[in-house]
C-alpha cells in the first residue's frame, strides 16, 4: 500500500472485530467511506501447527487437524488421515471410507450453516445466526455420538476409525438429512427473497474468475465466480467418485453469488450423505495391520503379541516409507492438502498445511476495492475466513 | 410495480418466519439445573477405574504418558508388594497426576491403555479459580468404587 | 434461582484470591447486580469463541444470567472470555484490550490453550493468558462444551457474588 | 399560581419515572421477546422471571469506574450523553397519554402541558438529540466514534424530513399542531385510515430516527464496533442507552397519538389504550429488529432521500389538496 | 414575572456569544452557539412566539449548527487542529465597530422611553408566520431559496472530485 | 495436456539445456529443476498450451543438516484437466535466495512471504518481502530445523517432566 495521502482516512479493523471472524486485522484506506486500500494484517492466530506437527508422531498429529480449521473438523480429519494414508500406500476398509464421507458431509453442512449464520449476524439478522447454530447443534450432537466430542473428534485413525459407528447413527443422520432440505428452503424464504438481504450482498465485492485463478482461491469462492473446480470432482478421494452430486457454479462472483453456491452445496451435500446411507456396507472400520493400526480391544487380553503391537505401535509410531504426497480434498472453503515428507522415521520430517482461506483472503483487497466498510464486512463473511486455518 | 409488491411481499414473509417461532416452544436446556445428557461416548473427565473386586487396573506402564499429544499425564510406577497389592500385574501408579488444562480429551490415552483402567467419563464440569486446582492426582482421578465413571467393572479391557 | 454449584471455598483457591466479607448493605447489592449483569465482550480467537458462540445461542443461552449482550467495544464490556490460543503477536492486542475495560472486570479463561497453552507447547503461543492478564476462571476442554463454559461462568458469578468485584 | 408550578412539577416527576421505569423494562421486553424469537428464553434469572435485570444492569452500570479517554474532550464527552438523554425524556412534556381526569375534584389533564404546537416541539426535541450522538462521537477522539457518529447524525437529519413531512400531512388533516387536537380529530377515524401514505413515512422514519433494525447503522457493531458511544462505558454509555430506549417509546407513542387515535378506543379508559398501542409498536419494532438484515449506509441515505422525502412531499401535496378541497 | 425568565435567558444567551469568540476549540463555539440559541428560543416564548421558537430550535440547533458541526468534525478529522489565525488589523477594526455597535444599542434604548408596546395579537403564530412569508415577502423570500440553491450547487461543483480509474488495490 | 508426464516432455522441449530430476511417488510427479532456472522452467509451465495452471501452493522443505539445505516446492494444479505437478528446487543454507514467481501468480506473494518468515528464504523481486505471520520483530525462521520448538515443561505438583516433544524419542529412519 502506498504511504496513505493526506485526504484518506485510514481506520485500523481488528485484530478484534466483532466483523473480522476472528483475529483478522484490516487496515483500511478511506476516502469518505470509499475504501481504496486493503491490507490485511494476518498472523495473530498463528500456532505452529507445522512445527508442532513434524514434532509429534504421525498418530498423535491426529488431533492436530481439526484444530487447524475448526468448523469443517472430520473434513480436516480426513485430510490429514488420507495424506497419511497416501503415504503408507494403503486404502481403509469401505465401511470406514462411506462413514468418513458421510461425516465429511455433515460437516460441510455444520460449516456452512456457521457461514451462513455469521452472514446473517452480520448484517445483522441475529435470528438467523441463532437457527442456524441450532440446526448445526442437530448435527454436532451426532459427531458428539459417533466421536464423543462435539468439534475435535479425533476420530479417524490412520487406516480406518477408532470405532464402528454407534447405534441408532444411520436413522439420526437420515433424520437430520431429510429435514435439511426444509430448513435450506426456510433460510431461502428468510434471506434470499429479502429485498435488503439482496441489495447487501449483490454486485458487492465482485471476484472475476480471472483474479481469483490468479490468487490461486478455491471453493465456493471461486465457483462462485464461475470456474468449475472441486477437489471431489478433479482428484477424486476417499471414495468420492462413487456419488452423484453437482457442482453449483455462480456467475457474477458477488458475494450473492458466493451465498447461493453455498447454499446450494448443503443441498448437494445433502444427496452424498442420503446416498451414502443406502450404500453404508458393514465390516470392519480398521485395518487388519498391527504395523499400522492399534489391534481391537478384546484381543488385548487374550492375546501377548496384541499386547506387544500395542506397546510397539504406541511407544514408537507408525514408520511409512521416505517420500512425500499431498493429499488434498474439497473442505467448505476450498482446496486443503497436507503435504507430508518423510525421511523414513516415526514423525513427518515436514507437514505443510495448503490452507484454502490463506489463498482467499489474498483476494479480499480486490474485491473490497471501491466499496464501502459495510461492504468489507459481507466479502469477509462471503470468503467464509477461518483464521485458524489463514494463520495455522 | 409488480417487482416492488413481489418484494414487500418477501419481506412480509421474513416476518412470517420469525413470527411463527415466537410460537414455538424455547430448545433451551436450562443448564445449571437440568444437564445436558452426553452420548455415552462423550470425552470427559478422566477416571482411574477399577476392577469389579477393588483393584485397581492400572499398571503404571505409561502408554498414556507416552501416547498422550500434549503430555497432560504424569505417572510415577512402583512395585507392588505382596503385603500392599494394589494392581493385578507386578507394578502400579504411585502417582497419577493429569493436567486438565492441558488436556485435549482426545481420547489417545484410552486407547492406549492395555488394562482399560484410564477411561474419559461423562463429566464435563471442569473449572477452577486457579490453574493448581486443575492438576488432579490419582486420589481424584482414581474411582471411589468399581463402576463409579458408569463403566461396567467387569468388562476386560 | 442461583445454581447449585460447589460453594466458593477460599481455601481451596489461591490466595490472592481470599475471601472478602461484603459487609454493608450497598455493597451488597451492587455484587448482586454485578453478578446478574456480567456482559461479555465479543472476544473470539480460534476454536474455543465458537462453543462460545454457541453458548449464547438458543440450546444454551447464555442469556438467562443476563449476559447475551456480547459488547463490541471492551468499554462497555464486563468479562473477557479469551476462548482460544493466544499468539505472540495476539497478546499485546489483548493486553490493551483488557486495558480498554472498566474496572471491575474479569477474565475467564476458556480452554485449555487460553489456560496454559494446551497441546500447543510451542514458540508461537503464550502458554497461558495469565502471563498478561489476571484470569479468574480456568475452564478445561479442548474446547469446553458450552456448559462447561456456562460453569465456568457460574464460579465466576459466585465469585463475584462473593467478594463483590474486587479482586 | 402556585398550585400549577406544583402541579406541573408532581406530573413532571411522575412521568419521568414512568419513563424511566418504561425504559428499563422495554430493555428487558426487547431482550426476552428477542430471545423468544430466536428459541429461547431471554434474562430470567436475575429476579422473578428475570424482573430485576434492567434494576441490575444500571446498578451496575453506575457503580462502573468513571471512565474519560485522555485524548477525549472533556466537557463534551460529558455533555454528549446528557443531552441526549434530557432530549429524549424531554418530549414527554407534550405527549397526552389521556384526556382529562376527575382527581380530588380538579381536573388534571394527563398531559403536562398542552403546547399549540406542541408536534412541532417533539420534531425540534428530537433534532437536539442529535448533538448527543454527533457530539459524543466526536469528542471520544476515535475513529470508529466519528465515523460512527457522522452517519449517525447524516441519518437522523434525513429521516427527521421525512417524519417532519409525515407530520405535516397529519397536521394538515387535524388543522391543529396541538397533539391534543390531533388526537381529539381522530375521535371518528385514525388517521392510519386517512393517511396510509403517512402513516407508512413515519414509521419508517421512525425505525431511522431511533437507530431501530434495519436501519442501526449508527451503532452496527459489525463495522464499526459500537458506533458513536464505542469509548463509552459506565453510566454515561447507561444514559445513551437510555436516550435510544426512550426515543423507542416515544416513537411508538407518537404513532400511536398521530395515527392510532391516542386515547381513543372502546371499553378501556384511554390511558390503557395508550399504553397497549404503544406496546405493540415496541413490540413490533422488536420483531422487525429479529428479522430484518440492515441497509448499507449509502442505501439508507437514497432510500430517504430518493424515495421518502419525494413521497412525503407528494402526500403533503395531495393532503393540502384534498383538504382545500373538502374542507375549504 | 418576565423577569424571572428573561433576565437568565438574556444573559445565557449573551454568554453564549462570548463562548463563540472566545472558545478555542471550534465544536466549543459551536456549542456556545448552540446556547445562544436555546435562549434566544426562551424569550421568544416570552413573546408568546411558540412558533417561532420551536422553529428556532428546529431550524438553527436542529440543522445549521449541526452543518457546522459537520464541517468542523471533517476538517479537524482530516487535517488535526488549523492554526489560529492572527490578524492584529482586523482586531483593531473588530473592536471599533464593536464599540460603535454598542454606543448606537445604548443610545436607541435610551430613547426609546415610551412604555413597552404589547406584542399584536396573534403574533408569532404559525398563521401570522405563513402570511409573512408567502404573501407579503414572498419574492424575497424566494429569491434567498434561489441565492441558497445556487450555492449548494456551487459547493457540489467544487467539491466533487473525478474518482481514480479502477485499479486494485494490494 | 493429458498429465503430468505430458507438463514434463514439454519442459524438456522448451528448455533444451534444463537439468531435469524427474521422480514419481504414489502417483505423484515431481520435477526438480536448478533454483536458477526454476522461474524460467515455471513461466514455461505457466505458458504451456493447453492447460492454465493454477499455483496451489509454494512452500519449502528445510532438510538441515545436509547440504543443500532448503528445497523451495511449486505445486501446480490444472483444472481442466485436472493435472497436479510438483516443481521443485534446492537451494544451499547460506545464500537462499529465489526469483519470486509474483509476476507469474499474484497468489504467490502471500506465500512466498510466508516462506520468508518462516524459513527466511529470500525471493528477489518481490513487492514487499516482510514477515507474515509471526510479528514484525521476531528473531528467527520457526520453521528451521535448528529454530527449537521452544516448550515449556507441563505443570504437575511436585514433579517437572521432560517437554512433549521428547517422550516418543525421534527414531531413526527405516528403510
Amino acid at each position: 500500500m502506498p504511504e496513505p495521502r493526506p485526504e484518506t482516512l485510514t481506520i485500523n479493523m481488528g485484530p478484534q472485530h466483532p466483523a473480522t471472524h476472528g483475529v483478522l486485522r484490516l487496515l483500511l484506506e478511506l476516502e469518505g467511506e470509499v475504501i481504496v486500500g486493503t491490507r490485511p494484517i494476518i498472523g495473530h492466530l498463528h500456532t505452529g501447527f507445522e512445527k508442532e506437527m513434524e514434532n509429534r508422531t504421525y498418530h498423535q498429529n491426529i488431533v492436530f487437524p481439526a484444530r487447524i480449521e475448526y468448523l469443517a473438523t472430520f473434513i480436516e480429519e480426513m485430510a490429514y488421515v488420507l495424506a497419511v494414508e497416501k503415504l503408507l500406500g494403503i486404502t481403509p476398509p469401505p465401511r470406514a471410507q462411506v462413514a468418513r464421507i458421510i461425516l465429511a458431509e455433515m460437516s460441510r453442512v455444520a460449516s456452512h450453516l456457521v457461514f451462513l449464520g455469521s452472514s446473517a449476524i452480520d448484517v445483522n439478522v441475529s435470528s438467523g445466526f441463532m437457527y442456524c447454530l441450532q440446526d448445526r447443534e442437530e448435527i454436532l450432537d451426532i459427531f458428539d455420538m459417533v466421536s464423543g466430542q462435539r468439534m475435535m473428534h479425533g476420530y479417524y485413525r490412520i487406516g480406518g476409525l477408532h470405532q464402528d459407528l454407534p447405534e441408532g447413527f444411520e436413522a439420526r443422520v437420515r433424520q437430520i438429512a431429510e429435514g435439511l432440505a426444509g430448513r435450506v428452503d426456510e433460510y431461502d424464504s428468510l434471506l434470499t427473497d429479502n429485498l435488503i438481504w439482496r441489495k447487501r450482498l449483490e454486485g458487492v465485492a465482485v471476484l472475476t474468475p480471472q483474479t481469483a485463478l490468479a490468487y490461486g482461491c478455491t471453493g465456493p469462492v471461486l465457483r462462485g465466480s464461475g470456474v468449475n473446480y472441486d477437489v471431489r470432482k478433479a482428484f477424486p478421494y476417499g471414495g468420492y467418485e462413487q456419488f452423484e452430486f453437482d457442482v453449483p457454479l455462480g456467475r457474477n462472483g458477488d458475494a450473492f453469488d458466493r451465498y447461493l453456491v453455498r447454499m446450494e452445496e448443503m443441498r448437494q451435500s445433502r444427496r452424498i450423505i442420503l446416498q451414502a446411507l443406502d450404500r453404508l456396507p458393514g465390516g470392519p472400520v480398521r485395518l487388519d495391520d498391527r504395523k499400522i493400526a492399534l489391534p481391537p480391544r478384546g484381543e488385548l487380553v487374550r492375546s501377548m503379541e496384541a499386547v506387544i503391537h500395542q506397546f510397539k505401535l504406541v511407544s514408537e509410531g507408525l514408520h511409512p516409507p521416505a517420500g512425500e504426497v499431498y493429499a488434498a480434498v474439497e473442505s467448505p472453503r476450498g482446496e486443503k492438502g497436507y503435504y507430508l515428507v518423510s525421511d523414513g522415521s516415526n514423525r513427518p520430517s515436514r507437514v505443510r498445511v495448503r490452507a484454502a482461506t490463506f489463498n482467499n483472503l489474498q483476494a479480499l483487497p480486490a474485491m473490497v476495492y471501491r466499496g464501502f466498510i459495510a461492504d468489507v464486512v459481507v466479502a469477509i463473511a462471503s470468503l467464509d475466513v477461518v483464521l485458524g486455518d489463514v494463520d495455522r | 410495480m409488480p417487482g416492488l409488491f413481489k418484494q414487500s411481499v418477501a419481506l412480509l414473509r421474513g416476518l412470517l418466519i420469525t413470527g411463527r417461532y415466537l410460537f414455538r416452544p424455547p430448545v433451551t436446556i436450562l443448564y445449571p439445573e437440568v444437564k445436558t445428557r452426553v452420548a455415552p461416548r462423550f470425552k470427559g473427565r478422566h477416571w482411574l477405574t477399577r476392577y469389579g473386586d477393588g483393584i485397581e487396573r492400572c499398571v503404571g506402564c505409561e502408554l498414556c504418558v507416552i501416547v498422550c499429544p500434549a503430555q497432560a499425564i504424569y505417572v510415577r510406577a512402583a512395585e507392588n508388594t505382596p503385603e500392599r497389592q494394589v494392581s493385578k500385574g507386578e507394578r502400579h501408579a504411585d502417582q497419577f497426576q493429569i493436567n486438565m488444562l492441558r488436556c485435549i480429551f482426545c481420547g489417545f490415552c484410552e486407547e492406549a491403555c492395555p488394562t482399560g483402567s484410564i477411561v474419559l467419563g461423562q463429566d464435563y464440569e471442569l473449572a477452577g479459580y486457579s490453574r493448581a486446582s486443575l492438576i488432579y492426582t490419582k486420589p481424584m482421578l482414581t474411582e471411589p468404587y468399581p463402576g463409579a465413571s458408569g463403566r461396567d467393572p467387569g468388562r476386560e479391557v | 434461582m442461583t445454581a447449585r454449584m460447589s460453594p466458593w471455598n477460599p481455601e481451596r483457591d489461591d490466595a490472592e484470591l481470599e475471601r472478602r466479607v461484603l459487609t454493608t448493605t450497598v455493597e451488597r447489592m451492587v455484587a448482586w447486580a454485578r453478578q446478574g449483569s456480567v456482559w461479555p465482550a465479543s472476544f473470539g480467537l480460534a476454536c474455543c469463541a465458537i462453543e462460545m458462540m454457541c453458548t449464547a445461542a438458543a440450546r444454551f443461552d447464555l442469556a438467562r444470567f443476563g449476559s447475551e449482550l456480547f459488547r463490541a467495544s471492551p468499554r462497555q464490556a464486563d468479562l473477557m472470555i479469551v476462548s482460544g490460543r493466544v499468539s505472540q503477536k495476539m497478546a499485546p492486542v489483548l493486553r490493551h484490550i483488557y486495558d480498554q475495560m472498566l474496572e471491575p472486570k474479569w477474565v475467564i479463561a476458556m480452554g485449555d490453550c487460553s489456560s496454559c497453552g494446551g497441546v500447543f507447547n510451542n514458540y508461537a503461543l503464550v502458554q497461558g493468558v495469565d502471563k498478561i492478564v489476571p484470569v479468574d476462571v480456568y475452564v478445561a476442554g479442548c474446547p469446553p462444551r458450552p456448559e462447561a463454559l456456562m460453569h465456568g461462568f457460574l464460579m465466576l458469578r459466585e465469585k463475584i457474588g462473593a467478594t463483590g468485584g474486587r479482586r | 399560581m402556585i398550585s400549577v408550578v406544583l402541579v406541573a412539577a408532581i406530573k413532571s416527576v411522575l412521568v419521568v419515572v414512568m419513563v424511566l421505569a418504561g425504559f428499563a423494562y422495554a430493555t428487558l421486553l426487547e431482550r426476552r421477546l428477542l430471545a423468544r424469537f430466536q428459541l429461547r428464553y431471554g434474562p430470567n434469572r436475575v429476579g422473578p422471571f428475570g424482573l430485576l435485570q434492567p434494576i441490575a444492569d444500571g446498578i451496575k452500570l453506575i457503580f462502573k469506574e468513571s471512565f474519560m479517554p485522555a485524548t477525549a474532550d472533556r466537557l463534551v464527552y460529558w455533555l454528549a450523553p446528557a443531552i441526549s438523554m434530557v432530549a429524549a425524556l424531554f418530549v414527554y412534556a407534550v405527549i397526552p397519554i389521556g384526556p382529562e381526569i376527575r382527581f380530588f375534584g380538579t381536573t388534571v389533564p394527563l398531559y403536562i402541558a398542552d403546547v399549540n404546537v406542541g408536534i412541532l416541539l417533539v420534531l425540534g426535541a428530537s433534532s437536539i438529540g442529535v448533538y448527543g450522538v454527533i457530539l459524543g462521537g466526536w469528542s471520544s477522539n476515535n475513529k470508529y466514534a466519528l465515523l460512527g457518529c457522522l452517519r449517525s447524525s447524516a441519518q437522523l437529519i434525513s429521516y427527521e424530513l421525512a417524519i417532519g413531512l409525515a407530520v405535516v400531512s397529519v397536521v394538515l388533516t387535524a388543522g391543529s399542531l396541538s397533539l391534543v387536537d390531533i388526537v381529539n380529530a381522530q375521535q371518528r377515524l385514525w388517521f392510519v385510515a386517512l393517511q396510509p401514505v403517512g402513516f407508512l413515512l413515519f414509521f419508517i422514519g421512525a425505525l431511522a430516527e431511533t437507530n431501530r433494525a434495519p436501519f442501526d447503522l449508527p451503532e452496527a457493531e459489525q463495522e464499526l464496533i459500537a458506533g458513536f458511544h464505542t469509548e463509552y462505558g459506565g453510566f454515561k454509555f447507561a444514559m445513551f442507552y437510555v436516550g435510544e430506549y426512550v426515543g423507542i417509546i416515544t416513537m411508538s407513542l407518537l404513532v400511536t397519538t398521530l395515527f392510532l387515535g391516542g386515547w381513543h378506543g372502546p371499553l378501556l379508559p384511554g390511558p390503557h389504550w395508550v399504553a397497549i398501542k404503544t406496546f405493540a409498536f415496541v413490540c413490533l419494532f422488536i420483531w422487525i429488529r429479529a428479522t430484518m438484515p440492515r441497509v448499507r449506509h449509502d442505501q439508507l441515505m437514497a432510500f430517504g432521500w430518493k424515495v421518502l422525502v419525494p413521497l412525503g412531499l407528494l402526500n403533503v401535496v395531495a393532503t393540502a389538496v384534498i383538504v382545500a378541497l373538502v374542507g375549504g | 414575572m418576565e423577569w424571572i425568565i428573561f433576565v437568565p435567558a438574556a444573559a445565557l444567551a449573551v454568554a453564549g456569544g462570548v463562548g463563540v469568540i472566545a472558545a478555542r476549540q471550534p465544536v466549543h463555539s459551536a456549542i456556545a452557539l448552540l446556547v445562544v440559541l436555546a435562549a434566544l428560543a426562551v424569550t421568544y416564548l416570552l413573546l408568546t412566539a411558540q412558533f417561532i421558537a420551536v422553529l428556532q430550535v428546529i431550524i438553527y440547533a436542529g440543522a445549521i449548527v449541526v452543518l457546522f458541526l459537520f464541517v468542523i468534525m471533517l476538517l479537524h478529522a482530516r487535517s488535526g487542529e488549523g492554526p489560529i489565525e492572527k490578524l492584529p488589523r482586523q482586531r483593531v477594526a473588530a473592536a471599533v465597530f464593536a464599540a460603535l455597535f454598542l454606543a448606537a444599542l445604548i443610545a436607541g434604548s435610551v430613547a426609546a422611553t415610551g412604555p413597552l408596546a404589547l406584542a399584536p395579537e396573534g403574533f408569532g403564530t404559525a398563521q401570522q408566520v405563513g402570511e409573512v412569508l408567502f404573501v407579503t415577502y414572498l419574492l424575497p423570500f424566494e429569491l434567498a431559496s434561489v441565492i441558497l440553491m445556487v450555492g449548494i450547487i456551487a459547493a457540489v461543483v467544487l467539491v466533487k472530485r473525478v474518482p481514480p480509474a479502477r485499479g486494485e488495490g494490494r | 495436456m493429458s498429465g503430468a508426464g505430458a507438463c514434463v516432455a514439454l519442459l524438456r522441449e522448451r528448455l533444451r539445456d534444463l537439468d531435469l530430476d524427474v521422480t514419481e511417488f504414489r502417483g505423484e510427479v515431481t520435477v526438480i529443476v536448478p533454483a536458477a532456472q526454476a522461474f524460467e522452467a515455471l513461466r514455461a509451465l505457466r505458458d504451456a498450451p493447453g492447460w492454465t495452471p493454477v499455483l496451489t501452493d509454494l512452500t519449502a522443505i528445510d532438510r538441515f543438516p545436509a547440504e543443500p539445505r532448503f528445497e523451495v516446492v511449486y505445486l501446480l494444479t490444472g483444472y481442466s484437466p485436472p493435472v497436479r505437478l510438483r516443481v521443485k528446487a534446492r537451494l544451499p543454507g547460506e545464500v537462499a535466495v529465489m526469483a519470486s514467481v509474483t509476476g507469474l501468480w499474484p497468489g504467490a506473494n502471500w506465500l512466498e512471504r510466508e516462506v520468508y518468515d518462516m524459513f527466511g528464504i529470500r525471493f528477489e523481486g518481490h513487492p514487499g518481502l516482510t514477515r507474515i505471520l509471526m510479528p514484525d520483530d521476531w528473531e528467527g525462521h520457526p520453521l528451521r530445523k535448528d529454530f527449537p520448538l521452544t516448550e515449556e515443561p507441563v505443570q504437575f505438583s511436585g514433579h517437572t517432566p521432560k517437554v512433549p516433544s521428547t517422550i516418543i524419542p525421534k527414531s531413526p529412519p527405516r528403510r
